[in-house]
């Protein structure tokens, strides 16, 4: 690495200096990692890596062509020795990320996010190498640092810490399952510190808790959502921004129009007219929370008209849950309609593929109660490990971290690591991370570009971008075993390191014995005997067959001994906190997901489904509502919980549900590069903290509000400000 | 957007064929005619794929490690390639960005194109300069008269 | 005042006409002086769009066409001033015509000269702009024959070239005359642009012969023009636009402006130029009986045009109808419907209230009117495209607005070179016709 | 005008490029529009331009709302250029910047694009975009660009190519091993992107491909035939 610190980047020289620099000085090339006869102009190659813009685990196809910048260099030749030169360097570059068509997640499709991930490749206010703070913690005020001398600084802060109180090391991570969070967790194991915690909105705790106390499954379960004929789907906007989007939009392709003859028919129930809504057949305008309560009202229904064919195979004590409930005010809870309700529920029960897809987009304090209310209404139908129904998820080939109480964490932590993981945009503020912060002995970062947690860190070892280093990615939903590999094609742009390499370097600092996993210690044990790693890598990873050793062969149901008793199963009304007339209910962008992507310029500019909102996001607020405070699409609002207050563009959403404001994530980023800083609001920064019983998961749909006209504003940037086709000139 | 009112400035005058100045004197004739060295020797994709390429410096210096160390030019060869750079040669085919062309020689060198046809008489040629003056006009002109397609989507997109 | 200026005396005429040539007022060099910093600071905003490209307008997409079109239609219209006027005149022999046509056949020419440029102006790469010309080049490329730009390039280009020999043919006996002026450099001018004119029969006759037919030839040119003009909207498939009519439509209007700025001129020119015994009252008298039919002709076309869109009642059509009478545009239209209708048939339908000043109050507001008339047919279709979620606003930017004061400033620039440097009445034309009569 | 030759002078019949839609397929995810970005080396503007309606798509997801709560229904349907075989732009530029190939397609050339504007204006679908300025890449950001696409300077107007690129080289590809074309193998990159695989791509003169085959589908529609411009995309309905 310190060979590359010869060079620094030219940060200001744009594409037109690179065009228009021909015949000048900086004319002269020099060839670095990649030789120049390898890269022929016009010739593209194509390697196999994964898209970690979600932790979904796409397989990806990378296209490299050659590419060019200028860089400084100091030169070595004898009579300019010292001196710095300007050189145009000619490099192998990313310029296309596709699905990769052999990978199960992706089947070669790719969503608008892992389109974009080359963006924050090549995003220019990535990090150029390691920083250390100058200022004041929180300051964002940074000043270069050699890797040698940062590594040195960093050990020796961990090894104080580490001696005084080593279970107050926070490791603070995402909830993906890859080589580079499995390093993670093996280094807390080396220096003793605790397993690294999950700070993310999008962890699919609710979902994963659910499938052990209902199906006593591992992971995530596996929906075969391409056989079903009838999907009733609640809660999860499975095509936009739930578990594995590109996923699920394949299956759902398929299952609409890939039978001849046969065209599933998808009801949605949720609290929003998410993307999901908009394409089912039909939609049901769910209270927010009542998604137990709807499911307990669907068991129910199904029970009393004799549509559950596998009624038996649920416990006695579960069955006899769902005839006691309280049908009538069940249904008063989910504010549906009774007549549409029950008609809904009779497609499903008569249709000869029904499915049950349940998650929770918007997590409440009963979102748990929900998915096992639908997996055991998934029973009554005979779903469980069924064709068209719902599978069991394979053995992880990376075990996911599963914590998700960051927030306890960091409270008593001395010294803090940040990987992957940005808390302050991430949790509210009555979650106290700024507090933690700084607060803390010892704040370490591995960010690509100055966000808000890492603005706060004493010490910035930039990580690799992960399409700049080797990398397995455990996809977060397959039935079968499966793992994406990427290898290290392109020559890292700056001075960075990858995370393994980087924690490695830390524990040798430590005096600690710590070695990473790397992608190939972790498949081959998995692998089927015929197949060889190398196939592995040219082909960008594995899914294995079922049947191999390596995969246990699915239960059959074991789901019906799973629902333990009728006391796990109970539906518990979902509470929020606060006292305002609105629920605030946070989503994640299908653009900008939960915030992470918010520095990518083709993501801001990529219409919001919703509002078609670019560079900005707007609180959604439904008509009646609207006009009743005297708002308009555009006028500044404030909503204010009991924790704090946010101003916010509104638009007028037809389909919003009466009294929730919708709200989706990605705005409100104070430091995340020029296209993110400074813009829009973050709806999680007022959440009260409210969690997930069950999980520990923050409840982010648990809030009350107030919202108040603040007056009219510019910040609703719309691509297409019509939200109807006919216009009403058009008729006399 | 400036830079194209001057040239809208200058269309009048008429551009005479550029001379580069190129850092070492690369006689084509000497390794043509004498080394017998092909084309495609050197300019490794010239028949397959859209560009020719120009040699890096190690492949210059995969003979002249040893041959003809002595010459001036040789010498100012094996400077470069000990400062790690790469020898600033000047191009003297291609096109302006602002014109938009793709160009691939694969087709061109599969529909029997001789080389000489766009390059002129390089075996005689002393130096590396432009003997031959590219405009639309040659391109689509040939087209014709060999009934290639003459689309403008053919080179423009 | 003298109802017949042809029975003064030639000398006193001469005198009369030839005086503006020679003296400047203060209120001249200041109107000049302010005209033309107008004229630069135009200059320098179109400077400032070339360099940063067009961005710096309020256009957008859709709205791709804005306040450069509508300027480029007004002012082409403004260029029937001259040549239908004075040509249609000299055609009939209509004796009052006299002191009119070439303070008319100057606006027409100076029109042309900045409307045309705004063609050129709009252009997202201006410097390219002759790749409309047809000229044989290396790149074996030829404009679109079938794109009417290229038509409107033609026609223009023929009617500037017209209108100037249309313009210049009466002014040679003018200016053999003034060749014996005081001044070298205006001596030189003016003989060199006397070709030598010795008065003979055979020069009378060729001219006579020439003006005849260039007139003839002029006001196909001229209604020619317009209808092409109208044919870069109707030959599009917008709402609105696509309308058989607009050739008429367009002709019709650009005659009606074009008397809203003569009747200006020729009060301008009587007021500063004391020219009261030449443009008397009966001058105004007949312009404003011409405009008054112009006034109604012109609502005649506008009523066809909206009414049968309204009872046609397609959907796409009336989004833009709507956005006209009763959206984002109706203050306009309802404002122009005043000032081209309402205001011209009150104020010079009724004799009592006609007179050179209700004329020129009417043509101020015509002027205004037909301006917004084409900012009506521009912009109001562009934003309300055919596919809803294509809509947009638009409003000018300061670069749009300042090159659009600008282009006022130069034809009133022009218009005040040129009073000082040619008699803005034909002289020859009040010269008695015997020879003996003559001093 | 180009006289308009084969490309391929082996084949008998020129290859008629065309698309279809499923719109009940389609998400609205806009996978389509930033896969568009990235293939295309589309400028990105800023929240000053956007506000101005400077934003710079070929490739737009319309979203339309249709009644009221609770009975709201949405409507997306990607919008592209329709590459319509009468194509209202193309009579309209005075320079034959845009015109129609052999292959069907509408090209756009942008070196010789003066920016009239004239075609935007007579394109019923507006999915003609201007480049309002030189498009700013920061660096490293050029190294994505595709060099298979041109950069567009300051004043041009572009719009979807159908990916030409990638077109030219699978013919590219395919007349080097002298066979032709097979049904799906070229694939812009939108098709490619789309997850619910709602868009299909492929040769319409080939009675026997994929989109000719889903074209002639009892859902097939296409947007604004009424007014004769004869587009190549196709929309299969949503099914009711």
């Amino acid at each position: 690495m310190e060979r590359r610190n010869f060079f620094k980047i030219l940060s200001t020289a744009s594409a037109g200096a690179v065009a228009t620099s021909c015949g000048t000085s900086t004319d002269a090339l020099i060839p670095l990692l990649v030789p120049e006869q390898d890269l022929i102009p016009g010739v593209e190659y194509w390697h196999p890596s994964v898209c970690t813009a979600c932790p979904s685990g796409c397989g990806v196809l990378a296209r490299v062509m050659d590419g060019e910048r200028i860089i400084e260099r100091i030169s070595v030749e004898r009579s300019t020795a010292g001196k710095t030169e300007k050189l145009r360097q000619r490099l192998a570059a990313i310029k296309k990320l596709e699905g990769n068509p052999l990978d199960h997640v992706s089947g070669g499709r790719l969503c608008a996010r892992g389109q974009a991930s080359v963006q924050s490749l090549y995003n220019p206010d990535r990090l150029r190498g390691p920083m250390k703070r100058s200022g004041v913690r929180g300051e964002a005020t940074f000043q270069p640092i050699s890797w040698k001398q940062a590594i040195a600084e960093a050990s020796d802060q961990l090894l104080k810490i580490k001696a005084e109180a080593a279970d107050r090391i926070a490791i603070v991570t995402g909830p993906g399952a890859n080589t580079r969070t499995l390093a993670l967790r093996g280094f807390a194991k080396a220096i003793g510190a605790p397993e690294p915690v999950v700070c993310s909105v999008a962890s699919w705790a609710a979902e994963r808790k659910a499938a052990e106390l209902a199906l006593n499954w591992q992971g995530l379960p596996f929906y075969d959502v391409t056989n079903a004929r009838h999907i009733l789907s609640v809660g999860a906007d499975f095509l936009g921004g739930w578990i594995s989007p590109v996923h699920y939009a394949r299956q759902f392709g398929a299952f609409r129009q890939a039978r001849t003859e046969i065209r599933g028919y998808l009801a949605h129930a949720e609290s929003r007219l998410s993307i999901t809504a908009s394409a089912a057949d039909q939609w049901l305008p769910l209270k927010p929370g009542s998604e137990a309560q709807f499911l307990a009202a669907v068991g129910r229904i199904l029970l009393d008209l004799n549509l559950a064919p596998k009624a038996s195979s649920v416990p006695a004590g579960v069955l006899a849950a769902f005839r006691g409930f309280d049908l009538a005010a069940l249904i008063a809870a989910t504010g549906i309609d009774e007549r549409r309700l029950r008609q809904a529920v009779e497609q499903l029960g008569r249709s000869e593929g029904p499915l049950v897809l349940a998650g929770a987009s918007s997590i409440h304090t009963n979102s748990v109660d929900a998915i096992i209310a639908s997996h055991c209404v998934n029973m009554m139908l005979g779903n469980i490990g069924a064709p068209g129904g719902i599978l069991p998820p394979a053995k992880a080939a990376i075990e996911p971290l599963t914590n998700p109480r960051f927030a306890e964490a960091l409270s008593q932590a001395r010294a803090i690591i940040l990987d992957e993981a940005n808390p302050l945009y991430t949790a509210p503020k009555s979650a106290h991370i700024k507090e933690a912060l700084t607060k803390a002995g010892f704040v370490l970062s591995f960010a690509t570009t100055l966000d808000d947690s890492a603005a706060w860190a004493d010490l910035i070892l930039p990580a690799h971008h992960s399409l700049e280093g080797e990398l397995a990615v455990a996809p977060s939903t397959a039935s079968r075993v499966s793992l994406a590999v990427g290898g290290a094609f392109v020559q890292p742009l700056y001075e960075t390191q990858a995370v393994p390499a980087t924690l490695a370097a830390l524990a040798a600092g430590m005096n600690v014995t710590f070695q990473p996993a790397t992608a190939k210690e972790i498949a081959e044990p998995l692998l089927p005997k015929d197949l060889p790693w190398e196939t592995v890598v040219r082909e960008g990873g594995f899914h294995a067959d079922p049947g191999l050793p390596s995969v246990p062969a699915p239960k059959s149901k074991p789901a019906a001994k799973a629902v333990s008793s009728p006391a796990t199963f109970s539906v518990n009304p979902a509470k929020f906190e606060g006292d305002g007339p609105f629920l605030l209910q946070p989503y994640l962008s299908p653009q900008l997901h939960d915030g992470s992507l918010s520095n990518l310029p083709w993501l801001q500019e990529c219409p919001d489904p919703a509002s078609s909102a670019v560079w900005s996001l707007p609180v959604e607020i439904d008509p009646v509502t609207a006009q009743k405070l005297g708002i308009a699409s555009g006028d500044n609002v404030k909503l204010e919980s009991a924790t704090g207050s946010i101003t916010v563009p509104a638009y007028i959403h037809p389909g919003a549900v009466p009294g929730v404001l919708s709200m989706a994530l990605g705005g409100g980023h104070q430091h995340f590069g020029r296209y993110a800083s400074g813009r829009g609001a973050n709806p999680l920064e007022i959440l009260a903290l409210a969690h997930e019983p069950a999980t520990g998961d923050l409840a982010t749909g648990a809030t009350r509000v107030r919202l108040t006209r603040i007056g009219p504003g510019k910040d609703l940037i719309q691509y297409s400000a019509e939200d109807k086709e006919e216009r009403p000139h058009a008729h006399r | 957007m400036k830079l194209h009112f001057l040239l809208f400035l200058a269309v009048t005058v008429s551009v005479p064929a550029v001379r580069a100045e190129q850092p070492i004197l690369f006689p084509h004739s000497t390794h043509i005619n004498k080394v017998h060295l092909k084309c495609i020797d050197c300019h490794i994709s010239a028949d397959t794929r859209d560009a020719a390429t120009i040699p890096g410096i190690r492949k210059c210096m995969l003979c002249h490690a040893k041959v003809a160390t002595d010459k001036p030019e040789i010498k100012k060869l094996a400077a470069i390639a000990a400062s790690g750079r790469e020898i600033p040669w000047q191009r003297v085919y291609g096109f302006e960005k602002a014109a938009a062309v793709k160009f691939r020689h694969g087709p061109h060198a599969r529909h029997k194109v001789p080389c000489a046809t766009c390059h002129g008489d390089m075996p005689n040629a002393i130096t590396a300069q432009p003997l031959v003056k590219h405009n639309m006009g040659t391109c689509i002109t040939c087209h014709r008269q060999n009934n290639a397609s003459d689309d403008c989507a053919t080179c423009h997109y | 005042m003298a109802e017949h200026p042809e029975l003064l005396p030639y000398g006193i005429i001469r005198e009369d006409l030839f005086r503006p040539l020679s003296r400047a007022g203060s209120k001249w060099w200041f109107t000049v002086t302010v005209c033309f910093l107008l004229v630069l600071a135009g200059l320098a905003a179109w400077g400032v769009q070339l360099r940063d490209g067009l961005g710096v307008t309020g256009l957008n997409r859709p709205v791709f066409w804005g306040l450069y079109i509508v300027d480029f239609v007004f002012w082409i219209g403004i260029s029937h001033a001259g040549t239908l006027i004075s040509a249609i005149l000299r055609l009939t022999d209509a004796a009052w015509r006299k002191p009119v046509t070439r303070a008319a056949e100057a606006i027409t020419l100076f029109a042309l000269m900045i409307g045309g440029l705004f063609p050129i102006i709009h252009l997202g790469r201006a410097w390219f702009f002759y790749w409309l010309i047809p000229y044989p080049n290396a790149r074996l490329m030829w404009p679109n024959f079938r794109s009417p730009l290229v038509w409107d390039l033609v026609a223009i280009l023929t009617y500037v070239t017209g209108s100037a020999i249309y313009l210049y043919l009466p002014l040679i006996p003018d200016m053999a005359q003034l060749g014996a002026h005081n001044k070298p450099w205006r001596r030189k001018l003016y003989t060199t642009l006397s070709l030598g004119w010795t008065g003979s029969d055979r020069e009378w006759h060729a001219l006579e012969m020439a003006m005849k037919l260039n007139a003839v030839i002029i006001l196909a040119i001229a209604i020619s023009v317009h209808t092409v003009v109208a044919w870069d909207f109707s030959m599009s498939i917008a709402p609105t636009w696509h309308s058989t009519m607009f050739g008429p439509y367009f002709v019709v209007g650009a005659i009606f402006s074009g008397i809203g700025a003569l009747i200006i001129v020729m009060a301008t020119l009587r007021r500063t130029l004391h020219l009261e015994n030449y443009l008397i009252k009966r001058h105004f008298d007949n312009m404003s009986k011409l405009m008054l039919t112009m006034s109604l002709l012109w609502f005649y076309f506008t009523m066809s045009e909206h009414i049968t869109i309204w009872y046609g009642n397609e959907p796409k059509e009336m989004g833009v109808f709507g956005q006209r009478t009763r959206g984002d545009y109706a203050f306009w239209f309802w404002t122009m419907v005043v000032v081209n209708f309402v205001i011209p048939v009150t104020l010079l339908g009724i004799k009592k209230l006609r007179s050179i000043t209700t004329a020129v109050i009417a043509s101020f507001g015509v002027l205004i009117g037909m301006w917004l008339e084409r900012y009506l047919i521009v912009v109001p279709t562009l934003v309300t495209p055919r596919l809803a979620s294509a809509t947009s606003v638009y409003s000018p930017s300061w670069v749009e607005l300042m090159i659009t004061v600008a282009t006022f400033a130069a034809m009133i620039l022009l218009y005040l070179l040129f009073a000082r440097l040619f008699p803005i009445i034909a002289v020859w034309e009040y010269k008695p016709h015997s020879p003996e009569e003559e001093d | 005008m180009p006289t308009g030759k084969e490309t391929h002078t082996d084949q008998a019949k020129p290859h008629r490029w065309g698309m279809v839609v499923d719109l009940d397929r389609c998400t609205g995810c806009e996978a389509c529009v930033v896969a568009c970005h990235a293939e295309n080396n589309i400028a990105v503007s800023n929240p000053e331009e956007a506000a101005r309606g400077r934003v710079n798509h070929w490739l737009r997801v319309d979203r339309y709302y249709e009644g009221q709560f609770p009975d709201v229904k949405v409507k997306y349907r990607p919008v592209l250029c329709q590459h319509c075989d009468e194509a209202p732009c193309e009579p309209v530029c005075p320079v034959n910047a845009t015109y129609h190939n052999p292959e069907g397609l509408n090209v756009q050339v942008y070196n010789r694009c003066v920016g009239t504007f004239y075609c935007a204006n007579n394109c019923p679908y507006t999915v003609r975009s201007f480049n309002w300025f030189d498009p700013q890449w920061p660096e490293p950001m050029q190294l994505q660009h595709n060099p298979d696409v041109s950069l567009r300077p300051g004043g041009v107007m572009e719009k979807c190519t159908f990916c030409i690129q990638r077109i030219k080289r699978v013919e590219e590809s395919a007349d080097a091993g002298s066979r032709p074309v097979a049904d799906g193998e070229v694939q812009p990159a939108c098709v490619q992107s789309c997850p619910a695989e709602a868009m299909v791509f492929g040769d319409l003169n080939d009675p026997d491909s994929k989109v000719s085959r889903l074209a002639g589908d009892g859902r097939a529609t296409k947007l604004m035939e009424e007014l004769g411009t004869k587009p190549k995309v196709v929309y299969l309905d949503r099914a009711r």
